[in-house]
């Protein structure tokens, strides 16, 4: 043991399973109370299992040990400055997380009788309210379970809105800034992505619009924008473009990733998109519980809104009841269908109405300018220093909630990649912006500060980037072996994606912990890059 | 509280406090996705532990990280089957969970599959149907073991159809099940699939839960969502990273074998605490405290006056009953004794309006089965009664005023 | 930054204040909605305060950032083995956070009409009786608030005693052995220590026993005893101690804190004990919460019950209500009166009786039976090793929950003391024993597993013994300088007693942060010490 | 959930969901007390934070770590008196709350000290007979402000006596009150203590909450308790370890200056981070909001028939009426509407008898205040009228057979 050794590096890496000993339990089932038939006697043996599945055994005290330790080795948002540009890593109010716990909302079966439901079923209705007023659109879906979900639900809407009208299109028009999560829906529900390109101030390039239109107008089925887009930049022309698109006959999508930036200062619906969804996970403050859950309700103009999933969350004047009654509706039968079981993450939809409750829609606005202000100003802060030469800003205009830095010339000049930037920030205590998105930028760092961050940890964010390209400048190699200080120290991913062990091994049975063949595409990106 | 045999899918499981207390740690609710692998480490080797346990529930050597839950996994198994065999003809068995059969219609509008239903016979998937409706342009069949109506499959029979023609064989499971029923992948499912919600996670009226995912080594790199993998650090430190990204959005784009980015990370986390604290044993034995007890409702529920089962198929922890009188005044009535009674099989198999489906968990005690018994009885008698008088004065019942779901 | 320097030690302390800014919250209060009225029309401006407190200025997302990161600087029992002896650091079950924390218990006033309040009530009750049960003695005080506060009621209940019946004591033995309370309590009871001395078994001398009353019998109040002692040794000659001390007119008392030893296999009133303390923060499971808050309830026997402090929780039959009711009785002519507000700390008398009826009495005995047997395996596994000459176990006796070790072989030998050995072991992950207690063993340590740590942490404890005594044989220094991994490495403990600075100086009014005189006795005991 | 007007020491304040949030992280829940100052930087910072909160709040330079209670901590501060003055003598104004004179006394017997009480007069103190008790002899005067009765003692005109006689002046007070009154230090107090579960901590039943203790720089060596100091370590590094040792009984044994262990670090913890999220701004606002609010409901009340105040000195939150009705009897109406009316002054006071104590915080709402009031009229009217009945037919009120409290 190395005296320097953090004790974390110390302490390596050791699975629940490899933890385990035989005959050890935490669990003590209550008694059947009812005979003790043999299995055997109520389901065939042909249909019955031989070996319990290996379940780790061990008790409650080093289980609970077991995943604290583990969460001591996860960087998290109660940690540290958290910019990774395009998630929104705002602070996640307690508060809900109190009522979301509460039994009449957490212990709430699925499919309860609506008339016995009637608290959930007014949460959902206000929240869709409150999200169609946000968006400026007359009506919303909460089913969607994330965005790229609720991109799929627009894409299906779309179809389904051309089928009604006995038009079939084929083309989805998406700029080359948009989110990965774009074109993979577009294919997903069976059309063909085309590329826009980006012009000089980072918006939608008309001309390359314009033409992509006039190929084929009538098989343009839709645009898809993020506005800010993904380079944190408001597209000027978005009025135009709507024109365009809807002149073509096609429908125009809002992707909500980014509604930090205008919440309460401009909707989606007044720019005249269809389709918009909403990533309750990000401008809507749901924890993002490492990888989800989130929810990614969409909102949609009246001619779409025939065609929105079942069911629908409805309030009726007096059903029955005294006053109005809410209900789920299934009797839409231009309706798309479903796309996910019951009535979505309604958990989520508790916290996130809590949050709007908690804001106002005055505190809402407040929201998004301060996002928008933070990240001007921390835009300020980096072109002043030596961050303004070796990571200059690759649009430069003023931004929105976010903005991308290229690490062209740190590359070129210092030998520097935005990897190495990024993984010496974590010496420093910080997460690293998002990193090589968008594709169109070289080197790119996406930084996204949010509004709950204080200028002090913007500051200190600034004086680290200074601090490493100062280091850099005397000697890159310190951030090229960078981090140091990290339980484990840079990753070989590749192996991890060339030969793949995804599961514990256990010898016996175990298999050799699903080792699988190559592929031609297994690394056909290095899978450094990665986004948001 | 409302007592509840409610299941269709989602069941009022004990979930122990441990869960809460560690999911509700920051460093656990807090961060995003581990793109990071350095400080992320917790989250990813969560992911592989996690792994690990739907590996062995299924019986099948690759499984994701999680995706939404369970229908829209199905719909995933489809894209998949799509690109695994290049056909795009479904074949599906009217026993899955008709959210998914539903969420797969919806999803196969866009990615272009043609969807075949095969119905049941006697509470399980008609075989002689299944088998002549699959043919060589068949991508995948999919099945559900306990069915919807709480009847165990004969996977293994019913795929061989699948075998045949090249389909691949998908199967949608109940996780709690898996300690008694014999793993799909032995069964010879090529995909194993379901909604993750009764392992450690909360009713919460629907979501958020998770969807698992696990397939056979053929089919890992075109499996949606993230998966962990295990590899080491330039010291030759042992760590874990997100594996095979180039399946994913974020670096295929149009050619990503799924769009899911944001997924459940934390609801799987809860899942696997849960399974942790149950155990190799108390998984098992779990299981099997759920088929006796479920064996004795069945018994008790059938030996009611108006009550008759609907199928004597076997059967773990659901079964569905037909009652003698009109399922929505009978719950209505023994709701009114705080009692969820079951689900009305009306709402999504016309043929059978008849029907209650009814579930059972450790949380539903002998005395409370008991008391269900009871109430149905009751219920249906006064019914029958009712329907009587209706008859003589044609007064319409307050009570059949409902709002239908 | 070296790069070698661990993320924690890197990070200097910076307390809340230091990171508050003027005119930062949190907090949005309601308005008060009722007149507006001017604070000096309500109180005289003479009563009324100049200047707020100088209470930090933080915004949500920075208070949790605040208290996550200290909590990092913790090593607590969910981080590893914590065998500090004498404290009982076993496992907390989070099912008793959960039950405690039910609105019926959490929000329940302790004014509330017991008629209100019967739930409470009857917990208290089945307590009570599972507590008399449980040590053998007919009734139970919930009362005091920890060991220490039920040591002071027990010699206020002997006094009590000795006064009903004329008579004055001023004497209370106790071994050289105690817990630094004993003494302490002794002397706020107003009574005189008496040190008895230990034998060559590590039980009391008989022969010094029965010197010491022989000396002044009529001025014998109370014996205080332990068993098994601090040395973790059953007393052997227990039924002549307690017929020696009755014989003298006085009481015998029993020091609850090593219960975890002997739950459900022999009870303190079979011993002849006439009053018992528990920790429930020690054998119940009762979080320690990093020093409180727990619970120390005394069981006594029928001569002492009439002088218990008031209230008493005690069950009526047919008080009104349908079957026995619950209820407070105040009218105790002979209690000793109040030690406290209200009824106790409710909330651990939850947890504890939460933990009773999760474990039974057959869980309770094999709790005791399974502590007995770590201490024994991990006494033997370091017996067989370095420990085994350097420090060796003081009384060398089959052992109950814990064992002291004697560090001097190890000074003279190693030139290593027993703090030098405890902050090494901080490197390898482990909470050290208890040290320099008890007062009669050399260079002591006190070594706790508990029931609840598996024998992979016992093993992994006596290889990292092992380790150092290894290493300190090569080089001694290294753990003469140890820690090494920690947040902050030795303090200086001696400069915080010297010259105190005991909070936050804020300039102007803050003063100088209290630095105080200093005084004879400041080190009259080197600050290292310490036991718990 | 009742609407509970009950203050007397313990107050149903709101509390953030952070309080609970950082309370339950296992690093604050499960250790023990920081023996260990290198592992345990965390636990000794909050300390030395809380140190300095309280130390703001009573304007006193020194601040232990937290005792068990209230009342607990005035018998230690007696404890100190004796040690610090040698002499035996306290004088105790019956403003003190009945637990803490209660306490004090069996504490007293034991360490042997006389206890003589001081009257109140309107409500406060009788300063001339406080003056006249105080003599040569007296270790401590001990006085609380607000005082039970929720009146505002002038502490600076009653500690004149202690001052003279060169007894330590006590003075017990609610931390949530110390936004708005002049802090005991500034009054002149030698020790300033009280119950801290105002402050961040649940009602509980009655516990566990903490008590506070603060001191002049003079009595530093005295303090009961644990108390954190800042220090540095072997490389520069600021620190914080456990300060003053050896005033501890597990340094001193027999000599220490109290017997206390293990305390209530958790409960200090939520103090702190309630008093942070409160803020400097937000705590003088709540105490404003609670003057003003219990200014309107004393009015309000004062307004009923049949309701009289019992003293009009000025309050902060709490006040006394009278009643002109049996206080059991109109606490039982009440309380049929879901309202704890207030304490019953006649459990402690017999020249109160017909005395109701009624405590505000912020979340009694003034719409609730209005109900009190309502309601208490409607009772006590009911109670005249049933006096009437009961006069006319001696029959007994079934509402007066009550389990006293
Ligand atoms: C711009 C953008 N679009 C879409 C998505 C996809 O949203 P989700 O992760 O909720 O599926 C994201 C989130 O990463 C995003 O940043
Ligand atoms: C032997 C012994 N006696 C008494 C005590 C005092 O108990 P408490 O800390 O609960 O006051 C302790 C606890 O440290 C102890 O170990």
């Amino acid at each position: 043991m190395t005296l320097a050794e953090a004790p974390m590096q110390r302490e390596r890496a050791t699975t629940i399973y490899e933890k385990s000993k035989v005959g050890r339990r935490a669990a003590v089932l209550p008694d059947a109370g009812v005979p003790e038939t043999p299995i055997e006697d109520l389901i065939p043996a042909n249909l019955l299992r031989g070996e319990p599945p290996n379940l780790p055994e061990i008790a409650e005290p080093e289980i609970v040990r077991h995943y604290n330790r583990l969460s001591r080795r996860n960087f998290d948002l109660d940690s540290g400055f958290y910019p990774l540009g395009s998630c929104t890593m705002k602070h996640n109010p307690r508060l809900n997380e109190r009522v979301a716990a509460l039994p009449g909302h957490a212990r709430l079966h699925p499919a309860q009788d609506p008339r016995r439901a009637q608290g959930a079923l007014e949460l959902m209705w206000l929240l869709q309210e409150s999200l169609a007023e946000i968006c400026g659109l007359p009506s919303v879906s909460l089913q969607p379970s994330a965005g790229s979900h609720g991109e799929l639900a627009g894409l299906l809407l779309t179809r389904a809105y051309h089928a009604d009208r006995n038009e079939v299109r084929t083309k989805v028009l998406a700029p080359d800034t948009s989110h990965g999560t774009n074109p993979a829906s577009v294919t997903m529900a069976g059309y063909e992505v085309v590329k826009v390109a980006t012009n000089q101030r980072g918006g939608v390039d008309m001309d390359d619009l314009r033409a992509r239109i006039a190929e084929d107008p009538d098989q343009i089925a839709c645009l898809m924008l993020t506005n800010p887009n993904t380079l944190g930049l408001f597209d000027e022309n978005i009025e135009e473009i709507a024109a365009l698109i809807h002149a073509a006959g096609g429908t125009l999508y809002y992707d909500g990733a980014n509604l930090n930036a205008i919440m309460g200062r401009t909707r989606p619906g007044d720019m005249g998109f269809d389709i918009v969804h909403l990533n309750l996970h990000k401008s809507f403050s749901q924890p993002h519980g490492g990888g989800g859950p989130g929810a990614g309700p969409i909102a949609v103009s009246e001619r779409i809104e025939p065609f929105l999933p079942r069911p629908q969350v409805v309030r009726r004047e007096g059903s029955g009841g005294p006053g109005p009654g809410f209900d789920l509706d299934f009797d839409r039968p231009r309706s798309i269908g479903r796309l996910r079981g019951f009535q979505g993450n309604f958990g989520v939809f508790v916290r996130s109405y809590a949050y709007i409750l908690s804001l106002g829609s005055d505190g809402l606005a407040e929201t998004s300018e301060t996002a928008v202000l933070n990240a001007n100003y921390l835009k300020a802060r980096l072109a002043a220093g030596r961050a303004g030469e070796r990571l200059p800003v690759a649009f430069d205009r003023h931004c929105m909630h976010e903005f991308v830095l290229s690490g062209r010339p740190m590359k070129n000049e210092l030998g520097l990649a935005t990897l190495d930037l990024a993984k010496r920030l974590l010496d420093f205590g910080f997460h690293p912006p998002t990193v090589y998105f968008p594709l169109l930028v070289d080197e790119a760092l996406m930084v996204e500060p949010t509004e709950t961050e204080t200028k002090e940890s913007l500051d200190a964010f600034a004086d680290a980037i200074e601090e490493i390209l100062t280091e850099a400048e005397a000697d890159p190699e310190l951030a090229r072996n960078a981090p140091y200080s990290t339980p484990v120290r840079r990753l070989d991913e590749v192996r991890a994606t060339r030969r793949p062990v995804v599961r514990q091994a256990f010898g016996a049975g175990g298999g050799d912990g699903g080792a699988a063949a190559e592929t031609d595409f297994d690394d056909a990106t290095s899978p450094a890059d990665s986004d948001a | 509280e409302q007592v509840t045999f409610l299941g269709a899918g989602m069941y009022d499981h004990y979930v122990p406090a441990i869960v809460d207390a560690i999911t509700s740690r920051s460093e656990f609710l807090t961060p995003y996705t581990p793109y990071q692998p350095e400080i992320s480490q917790g989250g990813l080797q969560v992911m592989f532990e996690f792994q690990t346990a739907m590996s062995e529930l299924t019986g099948l050597p690759v499984s994701n990280a999680g995706l939404y839950e369970g229908p829209s996994s199905v719909a995933s198994a489809g894209y998949l089957a799509m690109g695994a065999t290049k056909r795009s003809r479904f074949v599906v068995s009217r026993g899955l969970h008709p959210h998914s059969r539903e969420t797969l219609a919806t999803y196969s509008v866009g990615y272009g599959a043609e969807v075949v239903e095969v119905g049941l016979d006697g509470g399980v998937t008609d075989a002689a149907a299944l088998a002549a409706a699959v043919d060589g342009e068949t991508a995948a069949v999919f099945l559900q073991s306990p069915n919807f109506l709480g009847a165990v499959e004969d996977v293994e029979a019913l795929g061989a159809a699948a075998k045949e023609h090249g389909a691949l064989l998908v199967v949608a499971c109940d996780p709690m099940t898996l300690g008694i029923l014999k793993p799909p992948g032995e069964a010879g499912a090529d995909i194993a699939l379901g909604e993750g919600q009764p392992l450690g996670n909360r009713l919460d009226f629907g979501g958020p839960s998770f969807g698992f995912f696990c397939a056979t080594e053929a089919q890992i790199r075109r499996m949606p969502g993230r998966i962990a993998g295990e590899t080491e650090d330039v010291d030759g430190r042992r760590g874990f990273v997100l594996a095979l990204q180039t399946r994913e959005q974020h670096i295929r784009r149009e050619k990503a074998t799924n769009n899911i980015c944001t997924a459940q990370a934390l609801n799987a986390l809860a899942a696997m605490v849960h399974l942790a604290w149950l155990g190799r044993e108390g998984f098992r034995e779990l299981g099997e405290l759920l088929v006796r007890r479920t064996a004795y409702a069945r018994e008790r529920l059938a030996a009611v006056d108006g009550v008759e089962l609907l199928h004597d198929a076997p059967v773990v922890r659901e079964f569905a009953v037909r009652l003698d009188a009109p399922v929505d005044r009978v719950l209505d009535r023994v709701a009114e004794r705080g009692i969820a009674a079951g689900y009305a099989l009306g709402r999504d198999y016309e043929e059978f309006d008849d029907g209650l489906l009814v579930a059972i968990t450790e949380r539903r005690t002998p005395a409370q089965i008991d008391e269900l018994a009871e109430a149905l009885g009751a219920a249906i008698a006064a019914e029958r009664g009712a329907k009587v008088a209706d008859n003589a004065t044609n007064a319409p019942q307050s009570t059949s005023e409902r709002v239908t779901a």
